[in-house]
């Protein structure tokens, strides 16, 4: 971490036998953050994704205000008998054989309907609420568990390393998707209980809990393993040499140094969170209906694939589209920041 | 390497208990509900769930319910409280479909990745680079489910141009079975291409700039032996131990999506039967068995790695 | 799994008992056909079919099943004492009729003594001999494996006794059977007026005496009737061959048309119908998903009809808990629930009603389904201005309310447009869907306290019995309580109980329950809102016409299929 | 050639107006190789220190010279209380501290402080010059603005500009960075600096320049320094007395410039005698004898003399004895059977130096030497 | 020189780099004959690894720039492809380098990656390939040669290691060898075996040398001609002799003045070069040693030629404005011993 990597990123580096030359003499260097964040800005597709992205969560946020003025209806109304003026034409919103109408590219039902007549699009900007809501909460939750865990095993080595780590071998043993099933069955009926906190089985932080949960071992081995080598340096020992204690050094010398890792990680995490968090609502693992997210939205349209595609279409690309709007800005930012870390995914 | 092999497969088995004990924990410790009340599933009377409780032994100490547990899953005595049918049947049952899927699909990822990852890198910074990279992101941001209910749908049955998902057995017909596999086979590894190239293409970028790469350059050895017998080989060491992991999820039923959406009927679909009906038995076991299948497969992965890293021998 | 392997299970098992049973194949609304066997030319015999389920059934043992997918296969491999006759006439085939037995049983004047004779010279399809003592043997086998079919038989006298003692040999007291003369006398300890009909369950179909007590589901034992099953896969498939040792039971128990069906479980609705259509599968049990549907009534109607089933949905409301401890707010939802737009929900597989008897049970009102219902007519759009009103005068407006529902497929839906329908009506609703394999077990729950929610209920058998127990003030239960709205209406409740001593369906007898369904409509303890739908889709190489017997109680009857 | 004489000096504690600031005593530092499942298990010992015995008086600069692996770094970390030793006992001004725990450690580290080889690892890249030099400050006590001022005199003291203060440590040269790592070493004023290889990565223009800095804050603060290096050229300039160390054991001790001139060690003397001289006519006068083979493992080191499967006069007494610590005159120690650049009354009078490990054998280079 | 074997003629390589265009060498030009050993010595960032690297085309990046001429046996090499480059490679002009520990690739036996340069080259059989790496290996002191050469590079001590390399490099005889810093990553016993070897092996070869080094003690040692690089330029050129009894570039002298030595009293304090060598990305104009120089005036502003200056050594070139005399005059402040030899070895 201590000298700037001279990374591939497209355009410009030298060669490895400039670097070794320059290692040395490294006068009036620029900053990891600054040469970062240069990095990042030359690269113009992330930077737009990066937008992208805080589009979509403005949007979604901005759900009530489409809702109410634009809608003119909630998440949960149902229009099963309503109707609607089409091109002049009165068209149902639900058949009678259940076929909801597909986008209208009007105010009310821009997107559709859904079997009930709710307003997709209005459902997509809700369900995607809790979508980023959960992605981004569980991502923040594994962050803080890696970082504590990592630091600690990394940090004091020994038999508190022996412990965190064998955990985290063990949980990495399981695929992803099958340890957050399993959670998910597990929590599904009864809830959780953490100490006074009882969590409802129907609760949107139980699919939180189990997505921070599952991609821990992930984001804490490469956290320990950056801490096993921070520690080993010399500014560490240096810090020792002075007399400065493990609390102290872990929060002033190392914890500041994995900061472009910890935000590579967490850009990249609440990707795969929002992904995981989609595949456990369609496996009747996540989110609970009548809670909508874009999981349980997709899983609920799959079963009308033929008669109303959009049911499924619609809430899938918006989910691949936040998706990849991270993936491609988290790329960006390791690329520019820290290009060693890697995510590991669910299937 | 002898003693290699040994201590490794020592520690395999050591993890394999770990691994038992945590599955057992989430089911029976972590849940605030009664796990026989739980296990019963639906329309369960209270006589129903005292058996249960004293089939599972659910009022013995943690240690004595670990130990029934794992006995009913050794002996394969576990059953689905929902058809009653041996869990462990009904797994064997699956595996050649999950194990035709995995073994294609691992297949075709590695293969595709490999290529995707070698040219990504060798023009990284161009125009190939950038469009490969968005490809193999756009692959990583698909949620399987979901690009396999469309490509099912509209090239399986629209169009006609694949079967409509099922799976017709190797014995029967290997021209069918090869030929409804192709979608989901696809499907699953869209994935992973995805992320396998962008590791690879990482790697073979750290590889490039080692120091024995440009001593192979100094010996005039031209570009693709360079790429093929000293880039390549090294950055493939550390995939293979993820494609371990990967391969090893998959082989123990980790593709649940994928099944399911084709309708494949292997480890994984029936798993999610049993999520479905929160049928506790049957997730239990695949969850054991899947991890198991990761650990085992990382041990094969580690001597294989040993074989291919001489340096991993002596640690 | 998404809905795929969801929905299947939704249709299935949404029922509190499971078992499905189709009553009046004569409200037939697709089409001319009748769906009689004699239709326009003789069956054809002969041939192989393959169909399909969408989930393997929960038992291959008459035993034990108690699903749809193993009943409708299995009743015609297992033929008990007593069962319903296959003619096509919906009517006449709701009656029980003689089965194994020479005759309907002589029943004693107090209604507790059960007398039958077994027909002679009786073959099992391995060959082996009939006894009567097999019959005991049968409810043994329901009662030591405490099938979900037990609870029928614990009537019988010592049936309790039998079941403390554990043992598959013991001794049931209140069955005495001969095997040389082949007299059979069930002892009841109490009289029971559905008892011929749970004589002719599937569950005592006639097994060997020496099948062991235990779970025979990979290689079911053999039995009597058209058909035996000749491989059992689970999860993968089962295959019905023709049973050569099938005596001649009168022309109403006639035998099969096919000489081998191949039932194969596919997992996806759509898929199955998508292979009916491509003629790779000749019939799915399952109805055709709502998804597929639209195609098939537009370009397969020769090929599809869709029948109403002796089913209710209805919405409880826990009269124990405000707002619907008040009759007033239990009328304004009865005259607010929007029937029709929940009926969308079900892609019209769903006739709107008011009756919670369905069609086929005796004292089942049609009128009460159309015209006389009190809420005014369940077809058109509801008076929401008035229920609106109604809950406002009664007070409780803006009352939180939390509508049960489970996550199977349409009725998560049905459940949240239920919440958004009382929140038109004034209500803060909001829907609570838990899984459908906890749904009813919590909802039947004491602690749990429902406000009000989705439920349903298929017939077992044609008797209001099976019915009225779900509104008994005397099945109310702490747990696993099946009258989940706490319905106690004395009137009501002594009405059953007297009916329920009535050895015999007289129309006297069947009006009386009619009343009592009135009664319970009127007074709005419940709010019943339709009849299912169930369908029967063939591919193209099917005689349709001649071979699509659809049977009251048992649904499609496979021994009727043929091929074109 | 004339060495200006350092006065003989008596190593074990001759009375002298001042205690030896730090005394390590039969020091062994072992690391364990873990090895196993889940459960780890010590499946051999690198003997990185295996029992040295030194002093370091006030004001005086010690050289501890080897090769890689040799034990020199180890060393230095153990007396900076760094790691822990396994045996042995370490004083510093007298006070045991062998096993002391941060506590007790917390006074002394006033006075005991470490400059490191690397002057890019050594900095915290994420922090401010300012914030480097100070947090030593910070750590004992002084607040946030008695701070700054005392930075900035640091920085001029070490030759940098006091406005660098708010800098990041990228932006200075190699060179600039030791300069801020020896100024967070003085920071608290201490009487200890131990210096590892502090010039060992700069390039030889640099190397000079912060040499003599070293020198001018010894004179200026009366600082004792313990230098580390591999570089015996470089040790030179700085040291009064020079430590030889091999295979976690000390070779020889020496008055510097004797060291140079009349290295008893044959290993000390195959130092010198690997070292290029940067003249080519006396680089082609001089007979260079190379010294074959490698430092064997430390996890196995050799019997006897561990220096003997490479030095051209090993005999059968230097496989099986390890030799004592000999004293010779002017305070000379050498731990060898066979011993160069002596003369045969000074084997006479020379004598075993209390400082010997444990482990040395009794027989002195004279009767040895008539044995082989 | 007509007869040199290599030729580099105003050799420029220039990199864009995160921070600006960095000029790694700007204008190097020198002759290297058949046999001799040519030290390119430097402080770090002075451009003398990249001089090197780039005679062997191992410096070319999408990034780099290059101008100039390098000339092998009539074979240009800076414009070559890449297929004429890898028949020189290894086989002509051949490489070791500074880090033995990660200049091997870790998971290839070393025999094989002898053998496959042999193969590349010489297309040999295997056996004889093999025969030929087990010569080799027993050549640069390697013992049981014939066993360790299946043995993976991690079985091997760096010392071990630079044979190995050593052994490489000489596998197809090549005419020249080029040496990057081969002793630096060595501790100092070791070091003198890698010099001792590499003396003799190049009287048995005959091979002409490029050494790369930062250290002049290693330079006196086993050069003939020595040429000095500060940020980029040869500052100064000439025969061993020359450069260290007569420096005639004030970088030289300070660059002699602050060596440590072993062999001799030591100064009272050593004599360093003052300030900081300049950044790589931001030279100063005119000579780039100006900022350090204590002698520098206004000249300095432009930047000097290479040209030889001392009378009668015309092999003897440097880069600075003062003259001769002005040099020997200055010089005497510097109290380096060597500087000072040259007094008595003043030019006849």
């Amino acid at each position: 971490m201590a000298t700037e990597p001279l990374t591939e990123q497209a355009g410009l580096q030298g060669p490895a036998a400039w670097e070794q030359e320059a290692e040395r003499e490294h006068v009036h260097g620029l900053g990891p953050w600054r040469l970062g964040l240069r990095r990042l800005r030359r690269n113009r597709v992330a930077i737009g994704f990066g937008v992208l992205f805080v589009l979509l969560v403005l949007s979604c946020l901005a759900a009530p205000l489409w809702a109410k003025h634009v809608a003119h209806t909630t998440p949960t109304e149902n229009h099963l008998s309503d109707t609607i003026k089409l091109d002049g034409k009165t068209t149902n919103v639900v058949g009678l054989d259940g076929v909801p109408i597909g986008p209208t590219y009007q105010g009310e039902f821009f997107l559709g309907a859904d079997p009930n007549g709710r307003d997709i699009m209005v459902r997509l900007l809700y369900g995607g609420r809790n979508s980023l809501m959960i992605g981004v909460v569980a991502a923040l939750m594994t962050t803080i568990l890696s970082v504590v865990l990592g630091v600690i095993a990394g940090y004091f080595r020994g038999w508190p390393d022996l412990t965190i780590r064998s955990l985290l071998d063990i949980m990495w043993s399981f695929p992803v998707l099958i340890l957050g099933v399993a959670l998910g069955v597990a929590l599904a009926l009864g809830g959780l209980q953490l100490g006074p906190i009882t969590i409802g089985g129907d609760s949107l932080l139980i699919p939180i809990f189990i997505i921070g949960l599952v991609y821990v071992p992930y984001m804490a081995r490469p956290v320990r393993g950056q801490v096993l080598a921070l520690r080993e340096k010399e500014f560490v020992e240096a810090a020792r040499a002075q007399g400065a204690g493990p609390l102290r050094i872990m929060f002033s010398e190392v914890v500041p140094n994995l900061a472009s890792t910890i935000l590579v990680f967490f850009t990249l995490l609440i990707a795969n969170a929002v992904l995981l968090e989609s595949a456990l609502s369609f496996l009747g693992a996540g989110v609970r209906p009548p809670n909508p997210s874009w999981g349980t939205m997709i899983d609920e349209g799959v079963d009308r694939i033929a008669t109303a595609p959009h049911l499924t279409i619609v809430p899938g690309l918006m989910l691949v589209l936040t998706v990849l709007s991270l993936n491609v800005f988290g790329d960006g930012v390791r690329d520019a920041l820290d290009p060693r870390a890697k995510v590991r995914l669910e299937h | 390497m002898g003693r290699f092999i040994v201590r490794r497969v020592i520690q395999m088995v050591l993890v394999m208990f770990a691994v038992s004990v945590l599955t057992f924990l989430i089911f029976n410790v972590i849940p605030n509900s009664d796990p026989a009340v739980r296990m019963s599933g639906r329309q369960a009377s209270e006589s129903t769930i005292e058996a249960i409780r004293e089939e599972w032994g659910f009022n013995d100490s943690l240690p004595q319910q670990y130990i029934t547990t794992m006995e009913k899953v050794i002996t394969g005595d576990l059953k689905s409280q929902f058809t009653q049918l041996s869990v462990g049947k009904e797994i064997v049952k699956g595996l050649p479909r999950t194990f035709s899927l995995a073994i294609g699909a691992a297949l075709l990822w590695m293969f595709v990745a490999i290529c995707f990852g070698l040219y990504s890198a060798v023009k990284a910074g161009k125009f190939a680079d950038r469009f490969l990279t968005i490809i193999a992101l756009i692959g990583i941001s698909m949620p399987v489910f979901w690009i396999g209910a469309l490509a099912n749908y509209y090239l399986g049955f629209k169009l006609g141009w694949f079967p409509n998902g099922g799976y017709v057995e190797f014995t029967e017909d290997p021209i069918d079975w090869f030929y409804h596999l192709i979608l989901p086979w696809t499907v699953l590894a869209i994935l992973f291409i995805g992320f396998y190239s962008r590791v690879l293409r990482s790697n073979v970028l750290d590889t490039i700039n080692e120091d024995y790469v440009r001593t192979a350059r100094a010996k005039g050895l031209g570009e693709r032996q360079i790429m093929i017998r000293h880039v390549l080989r090294n950055s493939m060491i550390p995939i293979v131990t993820l494609w371990g992991l990967d391969f090893g999820a998959v082989l123990g039923g980790g593709a649940i999506l994928t099944e399911t959406v084709f309708d494949l009927q292997g480890v994984g679909q029936y798993t999610a039967e049993a999520i479905g009906q929160l049928d506790v038995p049957p997730v239990l076991a695949v969850t054991m068995f899947s991890a198991f299948f990761i650990v085992l497969l990382n041990a094969v992965v580690d001597i294989l790695y040993a074989y291919l890293d001489p340096r991993i021998r002596l640690q | 799994m998404g809905k795929l392997g969801r929905r299947a299970l939704a249709l299935l098992l949404a029922a509190l008992s499971m078992s499905v049973i189709a009553a009046c194949g004569g409200d037939d609304d697709s089409g001319d056909s009748s769906g009689t066997g004699g239709g326009g030319g003789e069956a054809k015999n002969g041939g192989s079919i393959t169909i399909s389920q969408t989930s393997q059934p929960d038992f291959m043992d008459p035993a034990l099943t108690y699903t749809v997918n193993g009943i409708e296969p299995l009743w015609l491999v297992y033929t008990p004492l007593l069962t319903y006759p296959r003619t096509g006439d919906a009517e006449k085939d709701s009656l029980v009729v003689p089965g194994l037995a020479e005759d309907l049983p002589t029943i004693s004047k107090d209604g507790k003594t059960y007398e039958l004779t077994l027909r002679k010279g009786l073959k099992y399809s391995d060959g082996s001999p009939v006894k009567a003592s097999d019959f005991e043997h049968a409810v043994k086998r329901v009662l030591n494996l405490e099938s979900g079919g037990s609870a029928f038989y614990l009537g019988i006298e010592g049936a309790q006794d039998y079941i403390d003692a554990d043992k598959c040999d013991a001794d049931i007291k209140g069955i005495e059977a001969d095997d040389k003369t082949g007299t059979i006398t069930i002892n009841l300890s109490e009289p029971d007026g559905s008892f011929s009909n749970v004589l002719a369950m599937w569950f005592v179909g006639l097994v060997p005496g020496d099948t062991p007590c235990k779970n025979l589901t990979e290689s079911p034992p053999p039995g009597v009737g058209p058909y035996k099953v000749t491989e059992s896969v689970p999860n993968r498939q089962f295959v019905l061959e023709k049973n050569t040792n099938f005596p001649d039971l009168g022309p109403d128990i006639p035998a099969g048309h096919v000489d081998k069906i191949t039932t194969k479980i596919v997992k996806s609705a759509q898929r199955q119908a998508q292979d009916v259509i491509s003629g790779e599968l000749d019939y799915m049990q399952d109805p055709p998903p709502a998804d597929i549907k639209p195609e098939v009534k537009a370009k397969y109607s020769d090929r599809y009809k869709e029948i109403t089933t002796a089913s209710t949905y209805y919405m409880f409301m826990n009269n124990r808990v405000a707002p619907f401890d008040k009759k007033e707010v239990r009328d304004a939802v009865n005259i607010g629930l929007d029937k029709p737009a929940l009926a969308r929900l079900f892609a019209g597989e769903v006739a709107p009603g008011c009756s919670f008897l369905p069609p086929g049970q005796p004292g089942f009102d049609e009128a009460l389904d159309v015209d006389d219902c009190p809420w005014g007519n369940p077809n058109e759009p509801p008076d929401i201005e008035k229920a609106r009103q109604m809950i406002k005068d009664a007070g409780v407006a803006g009352a939180d309310v939390t509508v049960y529902g489970n996550n199977d497929d349409p009725t998560d839906k049905v459940t949240e447009a239920y919440a958004d329908q009382l929140t038109k009506l004034g209500f803060k609703a909001k829907p609570k869907i838990l899984d459908g394999g906890v749904y009813f077990q919590t909802i039947g729950s004491a602690k749990e306290a429902p406000q009000t929610g989705f439920a349903n209920w298929f017939q077992d058998f044609p008797h209001p019995k099976n019915f009225f127990f779900l509104v008994d003030g005397k099945s109310i239960q702490p747990t696993n309580n099946q009258n989940f709205g706490n319905v106690d209406d004395p009137e009501i409740t002594k009405g059953i109980a007297e009916l329920n001593q009535e050895p015999e369906m007289t129309d006297e007898v069947a009006a009386k329950w009619g009343d009592l369904n009135k009664k319970l409509v009127e007074r709005a303890w419940i709010a019943p809102y339709g009849h299912r739908k169930l369908a029967t889709f063939f591919s193209e190489r099917m005689d349709f016409d001649n071979c699509a017997r659809f049977h009251p109680v048992y649904f499609n009857d496979y021994s009727s299929f043929c091929l074109k | 050639m004339s060495v200006e004489a350092t006065e003989p000096r008596a190593d074990d504690g001759a009375p002298g107006d001042a205690a030896p600031l730090v005394e390590v005593e039969h020091l062994k530092v072992f690391f364990g190789i873990k090895q196993g499942i889940l459960v780890e298990r010590e499946v051999a010992r690198v003997h990185a220190v295996n029992d040295v015995t030194f002093s370091v008086d006030e004001g005086e600069t010690l050289g501890l010279v080897g090769e890689s692996g040799c034990g020199k770094t180890t060393l230095s970390r153990a007396i900076m209380r760094l790691i822990d030793s396994t045996e042995g006992s370490l004083r510093f001004r007298g006070e045991d501290v062998t096993k002391a725990g941060r506590r007790q450690m917390q006074p002394l580290r006033r006075e005991m402080q470490m400059v490191f080889q690397d002057p890019f690892a050594s900095l915290n890249p994420r922090k401010r010059v300012g914030q480097i030099i100070g947090m030593p400050l910070r750590l004992h006590g002084s607040d946030r603005q008695g701070v700054e001022p005392q930075v900035r005199e640091l920085l001029d003291k070490v030759g940098l500009h006091p406005e660098h203060v708010n800098r990041y440590p990228h932006e200075f040269s190699g060179g600039q960075r030791q300069r801020i790592g020896v100024a967070r070493a003085l920071a608290l004023e201490p009487r200890l600096i131990v210096l590892d290889e502090p010039v060992s990565a700069l390039d030889v223009s640099v190397q000079a320049q912060i040499i003599n800095l070293l020198d001018d804050l010894q004179d200026q603060f009366k600082l004792t320094y313990l230098f580390v290096a591999h570089d015996l050229s470089v040790v030179r300039h700085v040291s009064d007395r020079i430590a030889v160390m091999y295979l976690g054991k000390l070779m020889e001790v020496s008055p510097a410039e004797e060291l140079y001139t009349k290295p008893i060690h044959p290993y000390t003397s195959a130092l010198l005698a690997a070292i290029p001289i940067p003249d080519p006519r006396e680089n082609r006068r001089r007979e260079r004898l190379v010294v074959s083979g490698e430092p064997p493992n430390p996890i196995n080191p050799p019997s006897g003399c561990v220096f003997h499967p490479r030095c051209p006069r090993a005999t059968q007494v230097c496989r099986e004895e390890e030799p004592p610590l000999v004293r010779y005159p002017n305070g000379h120690l050498a731990a060898c059977h066979h011993p160069l650049n002596v003369s045969d009354a000074e084997i006479r009078d020379a004598a075993r130096d209390p400082s010997s490990p444990v482990s040395a054998g009794d027989s002195l280079p004279g009767t040895t030497a008539d044995a082989a | 020189m007509a007869d040199a074997l290599l030729s580099v003629e105003d050799l420029r390589v220039s990199f864009a780099t995160e921070e600006g265009v960095v000029e790694a060498v700007d204008g190097v030009s020198f002759d290297l004959a058949a046999g001799e050993v040519l030290a390119v010595v430097g402080e770090s960032g002075s451009g003398k690894s990249v001089t090197a690297m780039t005679l062997m085309g191992l410096t070319r990046s999408p990034n780099a720039r290059f101008e100039g001429t390098a000339q092998y046996k009539g074979t240009e090499l800076i414009g070559a492809s890449e297929d004429e480059l890898r028949r020189v490679r290894g086989a002509e002009i051949a490489m070791i380098f500074q880090d033995p520990m990660t200049s091997l690739n870790p998971v290839q036996r070393i025999g094989k990656q002898i053998v496959e340069q042999i193969q590349e080259h010489e297309g040999l059989p295997d056996q004889q390939a093999r025969e030929r790496t087990v010569e080799l290996l027993e050549r640069v002191g390697i013992p049981r040669a014939r066993e360790r050469v299946d043995n993976y590079p991690h079985e091997f001590s760096g010392g071990m290691r630079q044979r190995v390399m050593i052994a490489l490099a000489l596998s197809c005889n090549p005419s020249v060898l080029i040496a990057d810093e081969p002793t630096t990553a060595l501790d100092v016993t070791i070091q003198a075996q890698i010099l001792q070897r590499m003396r003799d092996l190049r009287e048995e070869t005959g091979a002409a040398v490029i050494l790369v080094t930062h250290d002049l003690g290693v330079v006196a040692d086993i050069a003939d001609r020595i040429a000095v690089m500060y940020a980029g330029r040869i500052v100064e050129e000439g025969t061993l002799d020359q450069i260290f009894y007569d420096p005639q570039h004030p970088y030289t002298w300070g660059l002699l003045g602050s060596i440590t030595r072993v062999d001799k009293p030591r100064p009272a304090r050593l004599p360093a070069i003052a300030g900081l060598p300049p950044s790589l990305a931001n030279r100063p104009q005119g000579c780039h040693f100006r900022p350090r120089c204590p002698h520098e005036f206004s000249e300095c502003s432009k930047v000097p030629p290479l040209e030889a200056h001392v009378q009668g050594n015309p092999e003897h070139r440097d880069r600075c404005w003062l003259s001769v005399d002005e040099k020997l005059a200055k010089r005497e402040v510097l109290p380096g011993e060597i500087g000072l030899a040259s007094k008595e070895h003043a030019p006849a």
